[in-house]
């Protein structure tokens, strides 16, 4: 349904927003651009807009080749057949919910008659209902009212494609979870091709049937949450997405059962998940995320993949505890459930489940981050 | 399913016109008319403002050769030197009273609980109305050290044996011109100040810093952007106008560029040397290009400066606490003194034969009869008929293209756009007086093609010249409030760039619209020196009449038609400012 | 035919029914005057009755109109019938050929005997004139202590309280009786009294009908000086020896006229009836000086008048002499 | 150190933001205000700072009262000696870095040496990490870097109390998790006395000392993270703080040991922690948070506190996944480990752990809200 190839975009102040990118989403697909902030996500979808004018490459809605530098074209905006969500909302506030979400049928191209008109409208409304406040000023709602209604006017002239930029960064975090439940909702319901864009992984994650992981202006991994967060393909990607311990490694064993193999690590010996070709001798990187890792006090029966340490800092955090867990020279992020905590300064052993330790590749570019675990 | 069509059309070749119309970009084409009609009213006075200066009589049918003679004559005049320096002095002391003043009561208005705070923001229009010889009149009739009665009481009071003021200084004329531009420098002031969010002020209270200290540290330097711009514009406008110069500045003697260009172009005893004046215009329009140079380097980073807007945003009112009384008295001194006193010297003049200084005996003669009379005043009705058509075409007409001017010139990413801002402020570098006459010599010669000459559309399109810069300026601060995504949202669902505009960017954008409007239809009706040149029997304006009624030494009849004026001014005002708050009030919720 | 010949008319009698038909028939004629719509009615009710002709009259300064009939001409467009000038349009007008020469002597028994009000090309006629006179407030100037004298305004007690007309238009008229370095050397006594400069003459009678100066020697004797006096304010005008400058306000037809023959008649009626005087004396100030009888002639009798000599207009045009001497006197 | 009492305010308009606010927070204390928007915690903290003037009501920092409607004492903010970090930081963008920082030092009472000010500049940006950016101009600062800068400027004066609007609520996810750790690392260093508000639960657990948990204008719960999130004492507390399965219920036994007792639900009889003092026969409520439950197939071992069900919908968040899960008439809530994923009409049994089901007193306003599990 959209398809975006070798895109390229720079500012006119010389920032090279977006560096070549390709992607394609499927009809009905739930598409999103996830990455750190100004990585051209919002400028990739500015242009699948219309909004942003791109340097090189083609966009296609559809059958139409919407934007083409080698064929010249550029189809504006208002001809493109989008529907689009804005971060700020862009509910105009001198109109009332209803005129607002009659607007693109009233005077654009599609114009339909006035009967028809309102029951459109009231359809619409109902869909992320607010068929109540139909008559209310825009300016009297909140947050999540308005970004219902910047919703229903996207959704109204059943757009090709929905594209929508942060839509759910506006709002309380409360608000957030519910409306992130809602938009899922509705988007399964009605089936429509979206591409979204947003920093936040857990959004990302829970939304998406394809996830695009950017840095920098490219895209750096393509798949479902899932895979994403599960087998990130390097240490941007699994950094990125959500929190992680990232250990350096060297292969030890790659011999071991199903995919399994005895990786050296600075807390020591871990049985991890190798990749495929991995060989003994290898200079591995091991993602854990923290809650893969087991927190616990006294021995354990079994000493595989068992390390001890000393609890720096808990953290309490509702429906689970974050530690940062001293061992040796190392800090591990732990996560484990909230109802017990270990008090800092408490000896702990921490066990590293072995399936949920991956071995990636070393790459060039693993910077050590700050909030992940990591050398004291 | 139509842009599929389109394109298909547009491939296949079917419908060659069809698919070129598809092609037109809307906003492209606006931005050309816009520049076109910039530069077409722009242009022509500038063109013949520099043609005529080294062509001296061209504008008459003189034949003349290319000759630098003009600027020599003006340039190696002995008291040049005394001239600028003199403007100079002038120029800044009254901007910079102006500005201080517009930005003082912009704050006083806009943040904090002073007290009758909308009454100050309808009173601030009020000066602009009264015809500018009766304002500078009534100061001398207040502050000269002869008659001058605020002179007197105070002499009285403290039994001093002179005046203790006097009009009559550079003092005196930067002080009167200064009061009189204040109302146009507050509503630049206040619309910087809307547009700063109030938490950086209060970070200063919280700091530990007071409030004037906050005032100065923070705030001030924060609006220096808008304070700029409001400076520059007011520099050129006072460094340019002789209105107030006429009444104060020429009795005695002081020489000013203006008085040069007075003297050059109103001189009864041999022909008027427009190639003089043109050649000293020069120097305003350097100035205007070199000052608004500047400023765009100055204020290079002027968008990081602008709002964080959102959430967490709300008008904050300071409490001036006790301090609120001494803001009312400061207020009430100051709307003595450019409201009050010029309004009961208008009202006083009504009544009497002719202008005196306030006295017991003067109002023996008082009489209303020429208000009731103002009626048989030769051609009263054509003239109100013609002053409505005039104020409402000019306001709307310069608001419109100053609306457009600045979307293009803020959101254009068009190149030229800074080319279009300053085409849309350099006629306000240009006296009117070098305007008027430019015009009539191009509408003269343009008679067979476009007969507007000697009709109402050539002192519209003259004072839409000299009006467009303020409303540019208006709207292009207005614009860099309003978030792109507003209008971006409106394109994204299918609504062309030109309704988008209407519907939504002017439609938002209607508070600044207003103000600017009011402002340029209270100088249209109050300024003459464009429609006194361009005008005839059909197209006869109020300023115009006042100014015969003056000339006919009916001072009462003139000052009759002044207070009418500043009764249309007031309800103007007031209609507006409830349109503005309308619109505003649905705003601020957001 | 119905046409009567009035008695003024020296011409022929077919030239005048040939002239009113054709004038009658044109129907208006535009007029580009001096300032005065209250005194229009007055002046121009006469022959509008007269004649059926209506009268379209646009106040416009001396300096606009010229200036418009030359931009128009150099054009080619013409929207003027008649027009009020200055001495020294005339020449400039003349050289352009767009100011009608006509017979004034010949048609008017008034211009035949008063050849002095036509000008030398016989291009444009004396509309009125003005006397320049000293005006004064007279409460705050007692009676005696009024100059009577060029001399004695220059009294060192008046410093700072004269007004003087940045035109000057006044003492160009006096060096064609002083001569150059009297009127320079009197300039400048006067400007060492720190004289305050006014744009326009409403305002120098304003200030001094308000006593912000006490006096304006040059003011012109007509409105708005005795608008003001007819209305109560405590000012009056005396004319200063030795004499009295007289400004001349001309009339003249313009050549391509689009309504030459009303335009033609009327400026033949103007002077030649009689009625323009009277309806101009009614209504205040205005006058003629040079017309035998005339409430202007009468007062000036006995003082020596010098009247802006033609040439002279237009030497002191050229050479700037208003710039000269507002250099000399300090105002410019 | 910070002492609250009785706080009243209403606007011009007639809302009333604050109805009525007791609290103390002790010298040091992280004390944070979570509420929902609109529910007067920026107007609380405002009376606070002195920047809104309350109705009525006492406030005093330390010693002084710097606030009494009785006593009709009202001392300007600049006077209070506070710090206070802004929601959109308000970051004098006309000033350098070293500028912001130094401000307080320069233009208030408590003016210092210039080569003393240096010093202290320094040290309080060394603190947020930014003494390399000392010169740099305020508007090119990041969103994290500023909020630091502002976090320094409030600091640098050790003012008696620290107040904190939402200052990470403008801030990317991912830097926001950052900022928070640094923020309770700074915090605990310095045994500053903090006033935080916030909307978002998480950061109120993660940060806090105690929480006060507001609603239209009042305090409804005070208490330490851990007792806020697991012993709510009511719906609406249960509610905002994180996701809850709340059942209507009817005691059946009271008299269990260590406090359990036997509860009649919708889904079926349930072990539950009982608050002192429950009768058999009394209607409650019964509060189950999602990881409270437990997901898995087959029939368990342990028939006891299980319920069977069909998943309706699965998200996947990551660290976890989310199931709605329906029983009988009712869709349960409930998160489970993410590496193995449960799919949708699959049916699974649930375990609810006996000790994390709290009951608690029916109250009346215990509205039904739409994120969390309840009635089809
Ligand atoms: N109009 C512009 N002119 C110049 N540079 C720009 C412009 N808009 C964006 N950029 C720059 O382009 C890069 C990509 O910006 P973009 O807005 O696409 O990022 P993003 O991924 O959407 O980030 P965020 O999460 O902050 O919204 C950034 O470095 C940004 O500063
Ligand atoms: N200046 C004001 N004038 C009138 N009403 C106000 C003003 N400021 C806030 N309110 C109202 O008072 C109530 C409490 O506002 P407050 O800002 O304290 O809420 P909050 O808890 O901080 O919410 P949020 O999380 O949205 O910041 C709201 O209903 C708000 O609309
Ligand atoms: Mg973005
Ligand atoms: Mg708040």
């Amino acid at each position: 349904m959209l398809r975006v190839s070798s895109l390229v975009k720079t500012y006119d102040g010389g920032v090279q927003a977006v560096r070549g990118i390709d992607f394609e989403v499927a009809e009905g697909e739930f598409y999103t651009l996830l990455g750190p902030s100004g990585c051209g996500k919002t400028t990739t979808l500015r242009c699948v807009a219309g909004l942003e004018k791109p340097d090189q490459g083609e966009i296609s809605i559809g059958n139409d080749k919407v934007f083409s530098s080698e064929g010249n074209t550029s189809m504006p905006s208002h001809k493109r057949d989008i529907g689009m969500v804005f971060q700020s909302y862009a509910i105009w506030p001198h109109m009332t919910v209803f005129n607002n979400v009659a607007f693109p049928l009233r005077h654009s191209k599609r114009k339909v008659s006035k009967s028809n008109l309102r029951d459109r409208v009231m359809k619409a409304l109902s869909l992320v209902q607010l068929d109540a406040l139909a008559d209310r000023p825009a300016p009297f709602l909140s947050g999540g009212q308005q970004q219902r209604v910047a919703l229903a006017r996207a959704l109204i002239y059943e757009p090709r494609v929905l594209l929508l930029d942060e839509p759910l960064s506006n709002l309380d975090a409360k608000l957030r979870d519910e409306m992130r439940v809602e938009l899922k909702q509705l988007v399964n319901r009605l089936h429509i091709t979206s591409l979204y864009v947003t920093h936040d992984q857990a959004e990302a994650l829970a939304l998406s049937d394809r996830v695009a992981v950017m840095n920098q202006g490219t895209i750096i991994q393509e798949g479902r949450p899932r895979e994403i967060y599960l087998q990130p393909r390097d240490t941007f990607t699994a950094n990125f997405i959500g929190k992680t311990n990232l250990f350096e490694g060297k292969v030890v064993d790659g011999a071991q059962a199903e995919g399994m193999g005895l990786v050296e690590t600075p807390v020591g010996r871990l049985i991890c998940r190798l990749p495929n070709g991995a060989q003994k001798g290898d200079n591995v990187q091991i993602v854990i995320r923290p809650e893969g890792v087991d927190i616990f006090q006294g021995n354990p029966d079994n000493k595989i993949n068992v390390v001890e340490g000393n609890v720096i800092f808990a953290t309490f955090q509702g429906d689970s505890v974050e530690y940062q867990v001293r061992v040796g020279d190392y800090l591990c992020l732990v996560k484990s459930d909230s109802l017990h905590e270990f008090a800092k300064e408490r000896k702990v052993s921490l066990h590293f489940t072995p399936e949920r330790c991956l071995v990636i590749p070393k790459t060039k570019n693993s910077v050590i981050e700050s909030n992940q675990g990591g050398l004291l | 399913m139509t842009a599929a069509t389109d394109v298909q059309g547009l491939s296949t070749g079917n419908g060659l016109l069809a698919g070129y119309l598809e092609k037109i970009n809307v906003s492209r084409v606006v931005f050309v008319l816009v520049m076109a009609v910039l530069a077409y009213l722009m242009l022509g006075p500038l063109l013949f403002l520099l043609w005529d200066s080294f062509h001296p009589g061209w504008e008459i049918g003189d034949e003349t050769a290319f000759t630098l003679s003009s600027y020599i004559k003006a340039y190696t005049d002995k008291r040049f030197v005394e001239m600028l320096v003199n403007t100079t002095i002038f120029g800044l002391g009254a901007t910079a009273f102006s500005v201080g003043m517009g930005s003082i009561f912009a704050w006083l208005v806009e943040r904090t609980n002073m007290p009758f705070r909308n009454v100050t923001y309808a009173l601030l229009f009020a000066p602009i109305a009264i015809p500018g010889l009766v304002f500078a009149i009534s100061y001398i009739l207040l502050l000269s050290p002869d008659i001058g009665v605020l002179n007197k009481i105070l002499m009285v009071i403290f039994s001093l044996e002179e005046a203790p003021f006097t009009v009559y200084s550079m003092t005196g004329l930067i002080f009167v011109e200064g009061l009189r531009l204040t109302p146009g420098s507050f509503l630049m002031m206040a619309a910087v100040l809307k547009s700063m969010d109030p938490s950086l002020e209060e970070a200063g209270y919280t700091t530990g810093a007071g409030i004037l200290q906050t005032a100065r540290l923070i705030t001030a330097p924060l609006m220096l952007p808008g304070i700029l711009a409001a400076f520059i514009y007011y520099f050129i406008t006072v460094i340019e106008s002789f209105e107030i110069p006429a009444i104060i500045a020429l009795p005695m003697g002081l020489q000013l560029l203006t008085t040069k260009i007075f003297f050059a172009t109103h001189t009864t005893t041999q022909m008027p040397q427009y190639s003089v004046a043109a050649a000293i215009s020069v120097v305003f329009i350097l100035a205007s290009a070199g000052l608004v140079y500047l400023y765009t380097l100055s204020t290079k980073h002027s968008e990081r400066y602008t709002t964080i807007t959102g959430k967490g945003y709300r008008p904050r009112i300071i409490d001036l606490g006790k301090w609120r009384y001494a803001a009312v008295g400061f207020t009430v001194i100051f709307f003595s003194f450019s409201v009050i006193f010029p309004l009961l010297v208008l009202i006083w003049g009504s009544l009497l034969p002719y202008l005196q200084p306030p006295s017991l005996e003067a109002l023996e003669f008082a009489t209303f009869d020429s208000y009731l009379k103002v009626g048989n005043i030769p051609k009263f009705g054509l003239a109100m008929k013609n002053t409505l058509f005039v104020t409402f075409t000019v306001a709307t007409g310069t608001m419109l293209l100053s609306s457009l001017a600045a979307w293009f010139v803020v959101r254009g990413r068009i190149r030229g756009g800074r080319i279009m801002d300053l085409l849309a402020f350099l006629p306000h570098a240009i006296p009117s007086i070098v305007v008027a006459i430019g015009l009539i010599i191009f509408y003269v010669k343009m008679h067979r093609s476009l007969p507007i000459y000697g009709s109402i559309w050539i002192i519209i399109i003259g004072l839409l010249t000299k009006r467009i810069s303020y409303g540019s300026r208006i709207m292009i601060g207005a614009m860099f409030q309003l978030h792109k995504e507003l209008e971006e949202a409106s394109e994204v669902c299918g609504v062309g760039w030109l309704k988008t505009f209407f519907l939504v960017t002017l439609r938002l954008l209607i508070p600044a619209f207003v103000n600017g409007w009011l402002y340029s239809a209270l100088l249209s009706i109050a300024l003459f020196t464009i429609p006194v040149m361009l005008y005839t029997p059909k197209s006869i304006v109020f300023s115009v009449l006042i100014w015969n009624l003056w000339e006919n030494a009916k001072v009462q009849e003139a000052c009759v038609v002044g207070v009418l004026m500043v009764v249309i001014t007031f309800t103007l005002v007031f209609v507006g400012q409830y349109f503005a708050s309308r619109a505003r009030v649905q705003q601020t919720l957001t | 035919s119905a046409i009567d010949v009035p008695k003024w008319w020296i011409g022929s009698k077919g030239d005048y029914e040939k002239l009113v038909t054709a004038a009658k028939k044109e129907g208006k004629l535009v007029w580009w005057s001096h300032p005065d719509p209250e005194c229009r009615s007055l002046i121009l009710a006469p022959f509008e009755k007269r004649y059926g002709i209506q009268v379209e009259h646009t106040e416009y300064t001396t300096a606009q109109i010229v200036q418009r009939v030359l931009i128009e001409g150099a054009a080619g467009l013409y929207s003027v019938d008649v027009s009020n000038l200055s001495v020294h349009h005339i020449p400039r007008l003349e050289k352009r050929g767009l100011i009608k020469k006509l017979p004034y002597k010949q048609r008017v028994k008034t211009y035949r005997d008063i050849p002095e009000m036509i000008s030398p090309n016989s291009t444009a006629l004396i509309g009125y004139t003005s006397p320049r006179s000293l005006a004064y407030n007279t409460k705050k100037l007692p009676n005696d202590q009024v100059p009577r004298t060029y001399e004695e305004v220059l009294n060192p007690k008046f410093k700072g309280k004269i007004s003087v007309d940045t035109d000057l238009k006044e003492y160009i008229m006096l060096a064609q009786d002083w001569g150059m370095e009297k009127t320079k050397d009197y300039l400048r006594r006067l400007g060492a009294l720190k004289p305050k400069f006014h744009p326009n003459n409403t305002v120098i009678t304003q200030m001094v009908a308000a006593g912000e100066v006490l006096m304006a020697p040059g003011t012109i004797a007509r409105i708005p000086l005795y608008e003001f006096k007819r209305k109560g304010a405590p000012v009056d005008w005396r004319a200063l020896k030795p004499s009295v400058p007289l400004d001349l306000l001309l009339q003249g037809v313009m050549t391509h006229a689009p309504h030459p023959n009303a335009a033609e008649l009327f400026i033949y009626w103007m002077h030649g009836s009689g009625e323009w005087l009277a309806g101009m004396e009614k209504c205040g100030g205005y006058g003629h000086a040079m017309i035998p009888g005339s409430k202007l002639q009468k007062k000036l009798e006995g003082v020596k008048v010098v009247p802006f000599g033609w040439a002279w207009g237009v030497k002191s045009a050229k050479e700037g002499l208003g710039e000269q001497f507002r250099k000399i006197i300090g105002a410019e």
